[in-house]
């Protein structure tokens, strides 16, 4: 072991690659050669017949879903419910993050984390369903709106977004709490100390601070979201999102859906480009 | 054309010994072992009896069917009639040779020999249980009782957001019963064989009803529930929904409407690519089997293929389901594959496939 | 930061109020799984203990439970390795098309799950020719796993500095003793948090699920979704997720013990 | 610059405990307008408690809290006319070096162009001028210190509250630093409270010092007080190397009743042979270390009765008169200092300092 | 203990660089056997390189390193005889204190029974004994650098490596483990090689001083060399204080060419009225600044032609000859010295310390 321990330490480009070696050609075999695979499909077609991919290069498919209205109507609902679904998590992740790091005592503190944590467990399908009987004509918050006077939002878009805020959130209040507690204490007090209100110190001290911890949750949110297309068959009425689209024609026409897919590709490709920088991505 | 991609020339003449096991696909409730409820379990004895073993596969949709069978992993697929012609034209399935299935014999002929389970005269499965989809309406809400399909079409915004109807582009055959009996000048003849202006008009209709569309469904629970709580009114159904509705809860009648009805009729078919084809035959007899039979559509919900089944479904089954009763069943269309020669024998046009549904299925939930 | 007490309270209400809300719906599927209808419809139409009891006996369930528990454990224990390694690799060395591998680790829980469920039984039926089971489904689940490993490890790894493991060498320790040694149980807390997280991840994962396992592998999310479409099975899967939730208490339980270990924290004691 | 004349800070009887800890112990405490005030003390004694007391970070339990005549003990950090210099410094890692400074000035709304000339302004008293624009983490820790002491007075607080500010940085840096936290203070006549471990740090600099020990100050005064008339052994071993006869040695020794206090460099040293000057009262004994420390030796001697002795010998130029060559270990010399050289402790002499 | 009888070390044209900072320069150094050697010098010098580069932690770019007879530049940490204390102890979180120091033993295959006795023969050296159960977050700072010291020595290393081992203890503690160290080194025999910032230390605690600019070695030599005689101003003004007389400085107050240091305790301050001693040289000015530094005052002259001036009036005994008050501000006085008591600088006297 020794003399191993000793040529290699002389050796850190062979060091590293035996590091490098398992999860690269993981990486690589499985994932990137899968995906890479899935975006030529998208410029093949098939035989309509027998059903068979035709390897021959077309911009059938991604002509189809840049012209018609459907995929840009269908891709403008998946973003907005996705960016919508996102903001919720994130507007409720906030004070909730900050109350967990910053406010409570480090007993409950454990205990909040426990619970954010739990739900995690539930499956995520059983919850979805759960929304949906909340959400039914004569569910708990039919009846608990109605108390106050406002309904149940009924199946449809609004449904879509309350339950994927619900399913993702825990996803998105982890990473923000946890960008909260590397936020030490002493830059509050210096921000207090030189004369900032709370708000204030939270406004140009804190939230700059935690934006990585929310992008890391957005990450989670905004892709979950934009993926999901089972919740959409359970709570979304009569409303479909990319990924059904991609979903429905993955069984007949992968070209096609293979096509489509190049849609959420494109935007998450876009979005962690655009995050990239704040540092998010490793705070996943 | 079984021609293409096929491995098999045609059908086995004879059985040999039994490979000792068998990888089938099928509708979840199709293949019980006994997992999902110690009581229901017709695999078992099947595994004791042959010797083959049975790992199974649930799938949700014809779709999500298909591409699994293209893996060529399963020896045995259930297909309904909308996957059924595009596994023979992709040259999926084998030609099943029936007189090596003592059990095809009496099943109902009406079920045998159709468009959706034979092609060019060969055989390309055994029929299993079939069934129609039934406009179900909620009696409180939903009056006076519709007889037509024009509750869910014309009428539909009347109850606009309570509508449902079955989400798979095969329910484009739907509106074309619908369009056939109401715009005969369209020239529709069998709701499975749209020329593209047929198609059209289809999608049309489609698209007007989707305004008063509150869901889709495709599971059972999710349209039993909703007409249980009143989310859903009026719709598309099956009649084991219709028997599972509480009455307490929402009174429902489940019709079939004056214009017919779609309806589908599984098929038990064998992979082209099989490596266990002898015990896919003893799979295809075992379903056949009378009793097996009546436990596997009864547990479905949906008549059984033979008068012999009745014998042991429970009592008042097949009366429900309306077994055997050729005058009902010559009101459903089956569920069949659009392709695009011409399924009513039209040659002057060329029909729209699958796909050209798949893509207007889409369209019209938008 | 001085806060005032309206604040903490908003603060604490607001937070009270997540919590019932992220609740609320579980405690619908405990009435549920109690309840007589079939169909989770509000309010319960009547007790019943019907759904405990079949659940207790539904095989099924049972079998499912198992393999997700054996899926999910076999994509962790692949996330652990692979993701440690890179973590080792990324946090200790720099090198040419490094930032790429990092993109390439995020990639698989970024994409959407039916992105990355075509593309990966696309390639294992037609491209790698590998017939769809559980082999491919634990490659799948562990494929979007590393991604949480990776991030703990790399975290802890920059926190922990190289000088441990220097001080280890120094008193004269071979590499792989100092791994042992040291690395290792400076990375517990770390991997058990990455660990924890892959775990649930793949077992409630879906949708990557639908395609990328073959006949015979029924996951738990698989049997939930497949029991929607038999008849009368909606308060079964209800008890199962009951029992789903009541157990994890205890491996969040641990890992949030285990990582409150004093070496967290590096405050010493006067 | 008396405390009393125009007291700028008034604690009185001001107390926190955490749980158990009392941190600070009805404490009273008057400290002037424009005054340089240290706190010293050993770990845990309480010194950052009172800071953070005065600074409105934590609540008193009980007792008042002044600045110049306002009762500031219920207000909010945000309200009170104080700023602190962290000792991690609490730079904000987001903003950079300008804005950074600016930042008391941004809360305070003064536009963007003023703050910019002020910010500019206190960068360039602790001549960082040149790194305005860079982000905290590119400084050094002498630089980013600089950068606190900046952020804190551009605000021009009537006090300014600095937790061992200098702690972090080496020794070089230091007395750099020290010379400048003085002038800055001279200039701006700032009320500043110090807080330090490092009494030579707090003799240097300050215009009184407060000794502490379990949350009280045990002795106050000027630095030639604390270090020449220390009042306990606890102040004395604190403040500067001490020898420390206690009752008993001073029996054996001195012949005299009490404790006494001997600072090592009032001890002159002298060969056997060597008559003892008039009116001093001396001690034989061996050397066992002679230490080189280069502005002399350190000396440890041991009497005769085994008592331990520790002697500065300063080396000093050629001109003085008394310029010999040290001794050396082994040696065997007469230590003696003048009576007057004594101090004597108070009653809790016995009480030796504890590191929490 | 010269190094050049029984060299322990030896390091020849050793260069490293990180990417364009040459770290360490083409260094030559010989430290012998049993010899507590210091290294010294401003921040980014190149001490820790040159540490690093001992241990094995970094590959030297060219050059050989030996130990003893071995020539070492190639193996790594683990094959060389060589253990660390590190600034920050890197003691093993995870370990408790007897594990800690039992780690070398153990991963040299000593028995368990074995390794706990000499783990706390070596604890019993630094005194902790009994916190062998305890983990190291639950030490105070001076027992966590005990521990350190007590897991290097428990290898029985030939050299000891430290890196600024006491540079985060507060004053007092430091200079109680000074005192510590040196007692441990006498004890084991073994070489030490020592790096730290505070030139007080390196004069207290050293055989031998190597004064680092740049990656290079300016100036080697025992304390008293160093301190004594520098030979640059670089030298002069980083060890210690020093007034340092540039060539025209010197020609105006001093009429001699060259450059000259002269340390601040060499200087005696006299009333105006006083006469010289004879084969002084004197100069008057006027005290800008009188600072109390316990042990005496630390004081600023301004000569009449502007030049800064500081000298350290030491505080004596009552019995010492000379034990008069100190001059105080605005006093006019005048500065005399030997002029045995300048130091000549070398060349690179216009050199200063910059801090990187
Ligand atoms: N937030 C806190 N919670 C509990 N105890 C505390 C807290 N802050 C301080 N203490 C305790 O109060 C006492 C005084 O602490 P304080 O920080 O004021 O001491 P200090 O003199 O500043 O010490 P140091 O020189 O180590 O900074 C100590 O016993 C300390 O452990
Ligand atoms: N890993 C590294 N990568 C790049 N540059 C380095 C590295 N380590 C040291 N350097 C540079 O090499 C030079 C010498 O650094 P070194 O740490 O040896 O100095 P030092 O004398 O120990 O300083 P300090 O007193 O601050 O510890 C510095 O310019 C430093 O910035
Ligand atoms: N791209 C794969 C993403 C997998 C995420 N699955 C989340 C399941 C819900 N917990
Ligand atoms: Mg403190
Ligand atoms: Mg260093």
């Amino acid at each position: 072991m020794s003399s191993i321990s000793s040529t290699l330490s002389r050796r850190p480009g062979i060091r590293l690659g035996l590091l490098l070696a398992a999860p690269l050609t993981w990486l690589v075999l499985v994932y990137v050669v899968a995906l890479a695979a899935l975006l030529v499909t998208a410029f093949w077609t098939i035989d309509s017949f027998t059903n068979e991919l035709e390897r021959t290069f077309t911009l059938d498919n991604v002509r189809e879903i840049t012209s018609e209205a459907l995929y840009r109507t269908v891709t403008l609902r998946t973003l907005g419910v996705a960016l919508l679904v996102t903001l919720i998590d994130c507007a409720i992740a906030l004070p909730v993050g900050f109350y967990m790091a910053k406010v409570a005592s480090r007993r409950s503190r454990h205990l909040l984390v426990i619970a954010f944590l739990m739900p995690l467990w539930a499956s995520y399908l059983v919850k979805a369903l759960a929304w949906r009987s909340l959400l039914s004509n004569g569910g708990l918050l039919d009846w608990a709106g109605g108390l106050v006077g406002l309904g149940t939002p009924g199946f449809g878009v609004t449904a879509i977004v309350l339950t994927q805020a619900y399913i993702w959130l825990p996803y998105v209040i982890l990473p923000v709490y946890a960008a909260y507690e590397r936020v030490p204490d002493s830059l509050l007090d210096a921000a207090g100390d030189l004369g900032a209100r709370p708000a204030r110190t939270f406004r140009t001290v804190v939230l700059p601070l935690v934006v990585p911890g929310l992008v890391a949750g957005s990450i989670f949110s905004f892709s979950l979201t934009m993926g999901d297309y089972i919740t959409v068959n359970i709570v979304g009425g009569a409303n479909q999102m990319l990924g059904n689209l991609v979903y429905i024609n993955s069984g007949s026409n992968l070209p096609l859906a293979a096509a489509i897919a190049l849609i959420p590709i494109a935007v998450i490709m876009i979005y962690l480009a655009l995050v990239r920088r704040t540092g998010a991505l490793e705070n996943l | 054309g079984g021609d293409s991609g096929s491995e098999s020339t045609g059908a086995a003449e004879k059985l040999g010994e039994n490979e000792g096991e068998v990888s089938i696909l099928a509708w979840p409730g199709y293949v019980e072992d006994g997992s999902t409820d110690p009581e229901v379990d017709w695999v078992s004895g099947f595994e004791k009896e042959t010797g083959c073993q049975v790992t199974s596969k649930v799938y949700g949709t014809s779709d999500e069917a298909f591409n699994l069978a293209k893996s060529g992993e399963y020896d045995v697929v259930a297909a309904s009639g909308d996957l059924t012609l595009r596994m023979i034209a992709a040259g999926q399935a084998a030609e099943v040779n029936t007189d090596l299935i003592p059990n095809y014999e009496g099943i109902y002929d009406f079920l045998k020999d159709r468009e959706w389970n034979t092609v060019d005269e060969k055989n390309y499965g055994i029929p299993h249980g079939y069934g129609a989809n039934l406009l179900m309406y909620n009696t409180k809400d939903v009056t006076p009782a519709p007889t037509s399909w024009k509750a869910v079409f014309e009428d539909a915004p009347k109850h606009k957001g309570q509508v449902t109807a079955y989400d798979s582009p095969i329910y484009i055959a739907d509106a074309a019963v619908y369009l056939m009996a109401h715009q005969p000048d369209l020239g529709i003849e069998n709701p499975y064989s749209l020329d593209e202006k047929q198609l059209a008009a289809a999608v049309d209709l489609l698209k007007a009803q989707r305004t008063s569309v509150g869901e889709y469904w495709s599971d059972y629970t999710k349209t039993q529930a909703s007409f249980e709580t009143g989310d859903t009114v009026v719709g598309t159904t099956w009649q084991v929904i219709a028997n599972l509705i509480d009455p307490k809860k929402a009174p429902v009648e489940a019709i079939l409407p004056s214009e017919g009805a779609t309806g589908w009729n599984d098929t038990w078919m064998i992979s082209s690519k099989s490596k266990s084809p002898n015990c896919a035959y003893a799979w295809l007899n075992h379903i056949s089997d009378p009793e097996v039979n009546a436990q596997a559509t009864e547990y479905f919900g949906e008549a059984p293929n033979s008068d012999k089944a009745c014998e042991f479904a429970s009592e008042g089954h097949c009366e429900t389901f309306h077994a055997g009763d050729e005058e009902y069943a010559k009101k459903i269309w089956f569920w069949n594959t659009p392709i695009n020669d011409c399924l009513d024998g039209r040659t002057d046009v060329e029909c729209t496939d699958y796909q050209d549904w798949t893509k207007a299925w889409a369209e019209i939930k938008g | 930061m001085t806060i005032s007490r309206t604040t903490r309270r908003l603060l604490a209400a607001v937070t009270g109020l997540v919590l019932a809300v992220l609740y609320a719906p579980l405690a619908l599927v405990v009435v549920n799984s109690f309840n007589t209808s079939q169909a989770l419809t509000w309010p319960p139409s009547g007790f019943t203990t019907e759904w405990w009891q079949r659940a207790a006996v539904n095989p099924g369930a049972h079998d499912a439970i198992i393999t997700s528990l054996i899926v999910a454990s076999c994509a962790t224990v692949m996330a652990l390795l692979l993701g440690t390694l890179l973590g080792l690799a990324m946090q200790r060395y720099s090198f040419f098309g490094k930032n790429t591998v990092n993109l390439l680790v995020i990639l698989p829980i970024a994409l959407p799950g039916i992105v990355t469920g075509i593309a990966l039984s696309n390639a294992f039926s037609s491209i790698l020719g590998i017939r769809l089971g559980f082999f491919t489904l634990v490659v799948a689940h562990a494929t979007f796993c590393i991604v949480t490993v990776f991030n703990n490890v790399q975290a802890r790894l920059r926190r922990m500095g190289g000088n441990l493991e220097e001080a280890s060498a120094d008193l004269g320790a071979g590499m792989w003793t100092t791994f042992r040694l040291v690395t290792l149980p400076q990375l517990r807390s770390a991997l058990l948090a990455g660990g924890l997280l892959a775990f649930a991840l793949s077992f409630d994962e879906i949708i990557v699920t639908t395609f990328a396992a073959g006949p015979g592998v029924t996951t738990l999310p698989v049997w939930i979704l497949t029991n929607l479409f038999r008849p009368g099975q909606a308060p079964i899967v209800n008890v199962v997720a009951v029992v789903m939730i009541v157990v994890s208490v205890a491996p969040i339980w641990l890992a949030q013990r285990l990582s409150s270990d004093p070496s967290e924290s590096t405050r010493a004691i006067h | 610059m008396g405390p009393t004349e125009s007291p700028q800070i008034q604690l009185d009887a001001v107390s926190k405990a955490y749980g158990d800890v009392m941190a600070v112990d009805a404490l009273d405490l008057t400290i002037g307008d424009g005054e340089f005030f240290s706190m010293l003390g050993p770990s845990g004694s309480g010194k950052t408690t009172v800071l953070r007391l005065i600074a409105g970070f934590e609540r008193a339990d009980s007792g008042t809290i002044r600045l110049g005549s306002e009762d500031v003990t219920a207000l909010a950090p945000f309200d009170r006319d104080v700023t602190t210099v962290f000792q991690d410094y609490a730079l904000f890692p987001h903003l950079n070096v300008l804005d950074n400074v600016a930042y008391g000035l941004r809360v305070r709304g003064v536009s963007k162009a003023e703050r910019s000339t002020r910010a500019r302004e206190a960068l360039g008293m602790v001549r960082l001028d040149h790194v305005a624009a860079r982000k905290p983490t590119e400084l050094s820790g002498g630089q980013r210190q600089r950068v606190a002491l900046a952020r804190a007075i551009v605000v021009r607080p009537k006090v300014l509250l600095l937790d061992e500010p200098l702690g972090a940085l080496d020794l070089k840096l230091r007395e750099q630093m020290q010379v400048e936290l003085k002038q800055i203070q001279r200039e701006l006549g700032i009320t500043f409270v110090f807080v330090t471990h490092d009494q030579e740090e707090a003799l240097t600099l300050s215009d009184r010092i407060a000794v502490f020990d379990s949350g009280r100050i045990v002795q106050l005064g000027t630095p030639k007080e604390i270090y020449e008339s220390p009042t306990s052994q606890y102040v004395a071993d604190f403040v500067g190397t001490s020898n420390v006869f206690d009752e008993q040695v001073s029996k054996r020794v001195l012949k005299m009743e009490g404790a006494f206090a001997l600072r090592p460099e009032k001890i002159l040293l002298s060969p056997l042979t060597a008559s003892a000057p008039a009116g001093a009262m001396t001690a034989a004994g061996v050397i066992t270390e002679s230490i080189y420390i280069g502005t002399g030796h350190r000396v440890h001697i041991e009497l005769e009765d085994g008592t331990q002795l520790v002697a500065l010998e300063q080396s000093r130029g050629a001109l003085h008169p008394d310029a010999a060559e040290p001794e050396s270990r082994g040696d065997r010399v007469v230590a003696s200092w003048s009576p007057g050289d004594l101090v004597p402790l108070g009653t809790d002499s016995s009480r030796a300092v504890q590191h929490r």
